[in-house]
């Protein structure tokens, strides 16, 4: 039984995926060496780097933010699969420059044991980086270990915030502490409703019934806190955001930065639907949304469900949050 | 007797080790899908057919050069987390075989012994925590205890039945790395796809040699 | 059962995401009696305005695309209906002004109706307007009469276009003429992977066997030229190109705008492999991709599948698509 | 005898064929899913809810005006392809009855003949188009064919079991009018659901005086 995907021999996938995304987006990025994806226009030298990898699968993410205001480099591994050491290091060579890089890594087992072998060789390279780990999901619980907690859609707006400090001139330690002090106030949980085929397996990458749907599934089927009876989008908006408010900590009179990220097949009217609930919600306890989006940034195939995302803000973190930018997912004036 | 093994049959050994996961890939991504994310026979597929490229590749006579040649090209293959541990293995490998060209048991052994050293650096894990290294130290422990038998195809049968039943006490553990880390007792009674990986590649070491 | 999706009252659907859509773009856009999405900074009544209307349920279309160098008033319907022409005559009244105003319909049973007896009061009233019917599925055959032919993806492209002619101070005439001329050059061909529910009655809104796709599809469910067995991304492109190209008469050293766009559940990693696998055949042909975008314009809720939309561009076509925009579903610097 | 039917009367009937949509509704919207998009349940209850709420809001007594009402809200209802072609049934009926506070059989024919003939303009379909004109223009011509009797209710009766027919019929043709005008012999077999619901309607009308 053929897949209900639209593609070629399932090896190919992420070159293909390449090709097109080079073809759509020649102006902004080019391709280097098969995997790594780079600015047409390469940044400065003078500037901070920043430096991202991970397993392909999840477009936009993470190479569509690469460019002016984002990533300057993205290593492309296979479908939900880190890329190796080699190609990782191969970046941190293009990006090695004395303002150093700021080289962003979500936590996944693979992505992370990568990312540490490619970092124990630019230290002998005497490559100048910092390496930053996200690691927001709360689906193992608030206050579980940061091993335990998968980074998330966090990376991309944490990438957007760390561009615009970059683009501003600031020095490594500065963009280190700006995205730190983000990522330490950040949480996500996600929710499937509905399951996706793995593009190169075939195969489901998880099972849902007809009458469920699960919180805190990760974004490549790992299973969650385990499936429950679907709710409305407003009970579901105050059962995750509540959740969200007391991992950040967020009281009356803050400012947040939420993100609904649709996972594949959930549809933007879904995720219009519920940033009112959120808002109706947020109302209740004075806190206000500061800046918001609903889209896909970060998808896992075609599963339907959705990560919600709430930052606590200040006026810096916002600032570059709405910075300009031009990349080819996203675009600020 | 003391029974040796050279680059070739070495060669051998290896291919034999991939067969095994081209033979069984797809159950492999069946169990990951249960604990993971459903790809770790792709994973580990495209990492093995990266060892038998290297291998059929590298026309030299040099083992160090060898497994260093299949250690670097196993980690570019983006193979999750499957690629940087057993990249690690076959560097570890390659540093053990240094300026040998025939290898009695014993060296088989310490070959063994220097790769699962280094991987287990980048793992972390123990026995118990349901991942790759509930194979690879009881296969270790084995192999070790049948070196004065002196013959390698015993030692690394040995090996092979070790690693099995590390593999299969996975199934009682809870994951400790890993995707399956968070997913608690609902874990228990699926096997780590990792281990019984291993324990294949074990199983095709011993019948390659 | 519930519904596989993120909804609160079925009934409500329209208004609620319509509440989302403006929290999450209040520096864009505002929505006026209920329905009518207009700019939050109106666009000077010197210049001509750009007027459509359509069913909701196809995200971020048509209210996406409200906003600088877009549209100025967007009329929604509920899900997949067209609203009716009280509304429609009450937006035409809001843009009424001596500049003129383009009235994009696109070409449903419903909304044409409802456009008509509209445009009935408007003359009675004195409203100022040209009517435009945007009718470019090749789905009955390239030369069926144009009655015949669904208004697709290609209503964006042309509202881009038309909006950006708009912001350059031309006048209604001329407005029109270009958006005719990029109407007649241009031709979509829709198909369809997987069904999907429609958010109000909850059934699937067509069928469609494990190993089939279905070539021509509606947005809304519509059957198309019958279903087929799937084929590769690449057989699939040169498949549905082939008939785009003759459709507008392309030809060597032609320069096409190529759009495919997501209805739903296919990915973008899908759409930038068929993006690639459209290359591939117009390399043959000589025909060059001189615009190109993957991505999710005017959705079919969760559908899988794409529109494949290509049009004949000349410079100041061109000119006109690559303009700045500033729009929820669209931003060009 | 001549019998008349006043204000309150056509509200009863109107709320009658109100209640033939409501119950009717997703049967109705399950045929639009075989030649259309699958929304005629909903669209055509929306509009008829609007009716239904136009008729009890309009604490009148002028038929035209309460028509008039009717006519407009139906069209301010999203009705996709069934509001503008019921809101201009509604304001054709309405002008029929301008003056007028008790109808006779003639005239409450007349009074649909205003009304069909409205919709004629906007639909542009005849006979056989597989549209709700196959419903409507026979019910027309079976009710002016019962004005002689005088008898309201069987006038109503008669375009009711026309309609009927006319519906059924549609099943034979293929569509040149509306979403199922390109599906050729696919829609062959399939009532067209507009048809049915305008026969619910004059069953509605029929069984409401
Ligand atoms: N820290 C670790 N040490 C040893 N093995 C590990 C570790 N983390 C993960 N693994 C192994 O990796 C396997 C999953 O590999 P794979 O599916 O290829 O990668 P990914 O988890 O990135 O999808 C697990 O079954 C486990 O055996
Ligand atoms: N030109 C027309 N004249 C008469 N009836 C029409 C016409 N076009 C469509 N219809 C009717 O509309 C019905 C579909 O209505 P509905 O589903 O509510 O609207 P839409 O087609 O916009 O989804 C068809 O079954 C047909 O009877
Ligand atoms: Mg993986
Ligand atoms: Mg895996
Ligand atoms: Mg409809
Ligand atoms: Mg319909």
């Amino acid at each position: 039984m053929p897949m209900k995907k639209f593609i070629n021999d399932p090896k190919n996938l992420t070159k293909e995926l390449l090709e097109g995304f080079a073809i759509a987006h020649s102006d902004i990025v080019t391709v280097k060496s098969d995997k790594i994806v780079c600015r047409a226009q390469p940044k400065p030298a003078s500037k901070v780097a920043l430096v991202t990898l991970g397993g392909a699968g999840h477009e936009p993410a993470l190479s569509g933010f690469v460019g002016e205001g984002g990533l300057d480099y993205s290593v492309v591994g296979d479908i939900f699969a880190a890329p190796g050491p080699p190609k990782v290091i191969e970046a941190l060579r293009m990006a090695k420059r004395d303002a150093g890089i700021l080289f962003v890594v979500l936590n996944h087992a693979g992505d992370v044991m990568c990312a540490n072998m490619a970092a124990e060789m630019a230290d002998k390279e005497g490559i100048k980086y910092k390496m930053l780990v996200t690691h927001e999901d709360i689906a193992p619980g608030a206050d579980a270990p940061a091993e335990d907690k998968r980074g998330l859609v966090g990376c991309i707006p944490l990438y957007k915030i760390a561009g615009a400090a970059a683009e501003a001139g600031k020095s490594l330690d500065e963009v280190f502490a700006i995205a730190s002090r983000f990522n330490d106030n950040m949480a996500t949980l996600a929710v499937a409703m509905r399951t996706a085929t793995h593009p190169a397996s075939g195969q489901n990458i998880f099972e849902l019934a007809d009458d469920e749907m699960e919180i805190g599934m990760g974004q490549h089927g790992e299973a969650g806190t385990g499936p429950s009876k679907i709710l409305s989008a407003d009970q579901t908006a105050e059962m995750m955001l509540s959740r969200l408010v007391l991992a950040i900590k967020a009281k009356k009179g803050d400012r947040l930065l939420l993100v609904i990220n649709g996972s594949g097949a959930t549809t933007l009217m879904e995720m219009y639907i519920m940033l009112g609930g959120c808002k109706k919600y947020l109302d209740t306890l004075g806190i206000t949304i500061a800046a918001a989006h609903c889209g896909e940034w970060l998808t896992v195939q075609e599963m339907a469900g959705f990560q919600m995302f709430a930052a606590r803000m200040d006026d810096e973190l916002l600032n570059y949050f709405k910075a300009p930018c031009s990349t080819p997912a996203l675009t600020v004036k | 007797m003391a029974e040796t093994i050279n680059y070739s049959q070495i060669c051998a050994m290896l291919q034999s080790a991939v067969g095994q996961i081209r033979a069984n890939h797809e159950m492999l991504s069946r169990l990951d899908a249960a604990t993971g994310d459903g790809d770790h026979g792709t994973t580990i597929l495209r990492t093995m057919e990266a060892v038998a490229k290297a291998v059929t590749e590298n026309n030299g006579t040099d083992l160090k050069e060898l497994l260093g040649k299949v250690a670097w090209d196993v980690m570019d293959s983006d193979g999750g987390s499957t690629g940087p541990l057993l990249g690690s293995l076959f560097m570890g490998m390659s540093d053990a075989v240094a300026g040998k060209t025939e290898l009695d048991c014993a060296s088989v052994v310490a070959m063994f012994e220097g790769g699962i050293n280094k991987l287990a650096k980048q793992s972390r894990a123990k026995v118990g925590d349901k991942t790759m290294m509930d194979a690879f130290l009881p296969a270790l422990d084995a192999m070790k205890a049948a070196v004065p038998s002196g013959s390698i195809r015993t030692a690394l049968q040995q090996a092979a039945e070790a690693a099995a039943k590390g593999a299969e006490a996975t199934k009682q553990f809870r994951a400790k790395f890993g995707r399956a880390r968070n997913l608690g007792d609902r874990v228990i009674g699926h096997a780590d796809p990792g281990s019984v990986s291993v324990s294949l590649l074990f199983k095709g070491f011993s019948e390659g040699v």
